[in-house]
């Protein structure tokens, strides 16, 4: 799945009319995400918090400097929806990059900020969570 | 309280005391849209205020809040009356014999964790049996798994049958002379199941073990008597019964309650204390260490009178109105497979699975229209394995919903279907 | 906020915001009596509350309510959103590190039996020590001594000077290698000793001792900052800082709550349950099982709000004043004690004796004044064996009180001795 | 101490004008309460409850059928004066006819029903359900 410009989610998600063209708009980006390969989709990966299940991982890009790659799977639709979202903000950035996201600031500016609060329904603050957890993780190391 | 024809109370003359149920949600101003209509089937969650039970609150923190018994004052004695009398208005509800009987917690979860601590660690030994069963909210599931990690206690497992009710046949090849207790539901928060109370209190009694019910999602949609389900503890929350959060109920028999020990250290609860050691004091405040929810109690007071007013066998007929709607409506449905027993071993709660639809989904759609439902394993993960099933949608009634709303709960599930549904 | 001149706030003002404070007491229309005026001094066992803290509440209910987390609609969202403000907020009001540090609770006294139970029953073995204070609040003496009692953990007391504070320069003699925990108020409910937090907490950290600070006579009234205390538990009330009635905070370190087994079991508090066993959840709800105290909640973060907006060092300050005042108008009469530190030691409570007439009696004429005291042991028996009397009358203040009601205080003293006083 | 009779009770509490001087009344029918030993003030003989110490004994009178007297003290004297009120009421009747007896109605209707309220206080309350307890023990003993 391409990387999206916060400029160009807003834009699309502005054209919506009502809540559920929204959520069509979500259900769309989410048929866009990459498949994840069953062997993935292992409790260690598993995003506590969601409703439905929700995996990620993340791989190192070679280069310099190393940035990082994501990738995901969600049972809800909804769900991986809101993940393609969120991946196409973080992917092949590097770590520092993404820590300097302000995400939860994104996902208010794109009228999403519900998805975030419901942390145990569609797990999106998990989501985030994890993502960043996984950046900060390899900042570290570096 | 006169209700329209064929119908055991008027949700609409009740509604209008409810100033949240009349809202439009996901209004868009700047588009012109002007939202939709909200739905609240979240009563298996919690339920909604009456102005009634909100201004008992105002009131006492506007004219006659204090902190109650120790306090010398006006103000002290008038919340400590408004206590008592919240008090006796429980005891009275459950029709239990004793006030003292009556134990103020924050809901049905510290009401069964505070069984478990005081009476299993006093009373409990390795080796000691307690009987649960399969459809038990987490609430009345982790607790005894504490105590059983605590004491050694050894679990075991009513089942559910295939009907969707407990296999409650099955219940005396579960019991012996080493069963101290049998904790159970009254009515499932996901399948609704009814359970016959009495027959298993009479059951655990034969082997001399106690009964635990938990009734956060009986007592608030039909008439309690304790001393004719004849067990030993109740447990329920006043959030469940359109009183305040913060509130809930242990009820226990008195001899019973007054042989165990505290639970919560702290003040009140005390008769004497020494640096280095205590005297526990009498019922209740044994069991109420520190400052009392005062004003969620007096709140819990004014929600009684609220439900005694309606009538609790009002709620419970007209309940039954809605279920059957529900089941009428989702059931026609082709892709919908309702859980749980039929209609007349039900409450009012329905759950619901839409074939290929993940649960989160549906619960968004309706969401969207304005149909406020719950999605997920609520709280009995254990249930959902044994139906198979990760989580399910559960759409779940108090008197104030009306039929027209489950007609558009079963649209918006056609909705979801469209939205999501494998297109074949 | 302009405060008059010379006043670090102007009381009068924000009176207008407390409906309660202004009433008659003891009116008898009938003899066409109409009552005195109602000077509530009686704070340190709960305060009153402005309209913004109220209104907070009935907003929820009637506009926002629903259970959090887990539902999957509107309103959900819109509770979710307010919890977890709340939460921020008291982080930010404690300067505390992270917002999943912050356990919302019923109050001090649960906040300090969850540490007693999820920390000292995994942590705590036979042998291990644990000091508290002479001048502790049953509610951080009567966990600690079941704790002891489970655990064969051995108590040991730092001592109140004669001079009305702990006699800190002795605690080093209490503290060695066993000890695995100093916990202590930060403020006396009884003789308004205001503790140095810090230096005890840099004693305890000398042998790697954890500490805990009961907060709840001081967080009300004074900035808090848990990191320049140094600490790593503190527990506070809701209802002592014009907050609701039912919620109440422990802030504990994140490293050290995360170590932590779950207290009550239940719904929220998991990740997953099976029959038999379950995985704990994170930070902060494994320690909130159940449906939390949500209104309340909500209250809370209203009452910071209104606190920050009157200031802290303000509140403080001017509660300097008044307690200057009550030293002024009670030191002047004969027969009365007051007990406890020097002003400059002290906070906004003042503890007192008459001579030959018993508290009681005291708080009961004082209350005909319309004067609201408690007289009593103040749940603090411990300290009162320590002074050598079974009982005291404490005014205690907030920013609402005016040195005028500490005149009138003064006035019904004397009219309780002239009462009751042996006339010599 | 003489027995008094309600309506004796209530004229007298009704001429008091405000709070103060029906403590004053209260203060001064404790006075007549006759003293109890101190070998009598014991923990055993103790009401719980009461913030003030206070001590009921009783005593069965000879003759039939059996009547009980009580005894009392406190270190309050707002408590000693709800006592003699108490005491003044049940005092030399038998078991049965002490139980017959609304003791909370009565306080409500000689306005005193606040001193009932606050059981931690005054302890009223308390000492209501000693003498009452002890008047059930007797008429059970029969
Ligand atoms: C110092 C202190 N600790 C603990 C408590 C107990 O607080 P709560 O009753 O709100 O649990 C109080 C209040 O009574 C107190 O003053
Ligand atoms: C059957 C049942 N038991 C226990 C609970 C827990 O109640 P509370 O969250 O009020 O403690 C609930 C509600 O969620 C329930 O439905």
């Amino acid at each position: 799945m391409k990387t999206m410009t916060v400029a160009e989610l807003a834009s699309e998600f502005d054209d919506c009319w009502d809540e559920t063209e929204r959520l069509k708009l979500i259900l769309e980006l989410g048929r866009g995400l990459d498949p994840l390969a069953d062997e993935f989709k292992t409790e260690e990966n598993r995003v506590l918090g969601c409703q439905s299940n929700v995996w990620v991982v993340s791989n190192v890009t070679s280069g310099v400097p190393e940035r990082l790659h994501f990738d995901a799977a969600s049972d809800g639709e909804t769900a991986r929806g809101l993940i393609a979202i969120l991946l196409s903000l973080v992917n092949d950035k590097t770590p520092a990059e993404i820590l300097a996201l302000d995400l939860d600031g994104i996902f208010k500016q794109l009228e999403l900020a519900r998805y975030v609060t419901r942390s145990r329904s569609n797990g999106l603050a998990s989501m985030i969570n994890r993502v960043r957890d996984l950046a900060q993780q390899r900042h570290l190391a570096n | 309280m006169s209700a329209p024809p064929t119908l055991p109370l008027d949700p609409v003359l009740l509604r209008a005391d409810f100033p949240i149920l009349h809202q439009r949600v996901y209004a868009n101003p700047r588009r012109g849209n002007e939202g939709v209509r909200l739905a609240y089937l979240d009563n298996g969650a919690t339920t909604q205020h009456p102005r009634q039970v909100v201004q008992s609150m105002v009131d006492c923190y506007e004219r006659t809040y204090s902190n109650v018994h120790r306090g010398a004052h006006y103000l002290s004695a008038q919340s400590t009356d408004a206590v008592n009398a919240a008090r006796e208005k429980v005891q009275r509800f459950l029709n239990a014999p004793r006030a003292e009987e009556v134990i103020f917690t924050r809901g049905t979860t510290e009401s069964i964790n505070l069984v478990a601590r005081s009476w299993g660690d006093a009373f409990c030994q390795a080796g000691d049996e307690i009987v649960v069963t399969e459809i038990e909210h987490h609430a009345n599931l982790v607790p005894w798994q504490q105590l059983a990690e605590r004491k050694g206690v050894k679990l075991r497992h009513l089942r559910l049958g295939d009907d969707g009710q407990l296999d409650v046949p099955s219940l005396p090849s579960l019991l012996n002379e080493r069963t101290r207790l049998v904790a159970f539901t009254a009515v499932s928060n996901v399948l609704g199941t009814i359970t016959p109370v009495a027959e298993i209190v009479a059951q655990a009694k034969r082997v001399g073990a106690l009964t635990l019910v938990d009734a956060a999602q009986s007592v608030p949609h039909m008439r309690t008597d304790v001393q004719s389900w004849g067990c030993d503890f109740v447990a329920f929350s006043g959030h469940k019964m359109i009183g305040p959060t913060g509130v809930g109920v242990l009820w226990g028999r008195y001899d019973l309650l007054d042989s165990m020990p505290p639970f919560l250290g702290g003040g009140g609860m005390i008769d004497r204390v020494w640096l280095d050691r205590f005297t526990p004091g009498e019922l209740p405040h044994r069991f109420e260490a520190g400052t009392p929810a005062i004003a969620e109690i007096i709140g819990l007071g004014a929600a009684i009178d609220y439900l005694n007013h309606v009538g609790l066998d009002a709620i419970h007929a007209y309940e039954q109105i809605l279920t059957a709607k529900a089941h009428e409506v989702l059931g026609a449905l082709p892709g919908v497979t309702i859980w749980g027993p039929s209609l007349e071993h039900k409450a009012g709660i329905v759950s619901f699975s839409v074939a290929d639809v993940h649960p989160s989904d549906v619960a968004n759609v309706l969401d969207l229209a304005g149909i406020a439902v719950r999605a997920g394993h609520h709280c009995a993960m254990p249930l959902h394995d044994r139906l198979g099933i990760p989580a399910s949608t559960r759409a779940s009634f108090y008197f104030y919903n009306t039929t027209e709303e489950i007609e558009r709960l079963g649209e918006a599930v056609v909705r979801a279907q469209e939205m999501f549904g494998r297109k074949s």
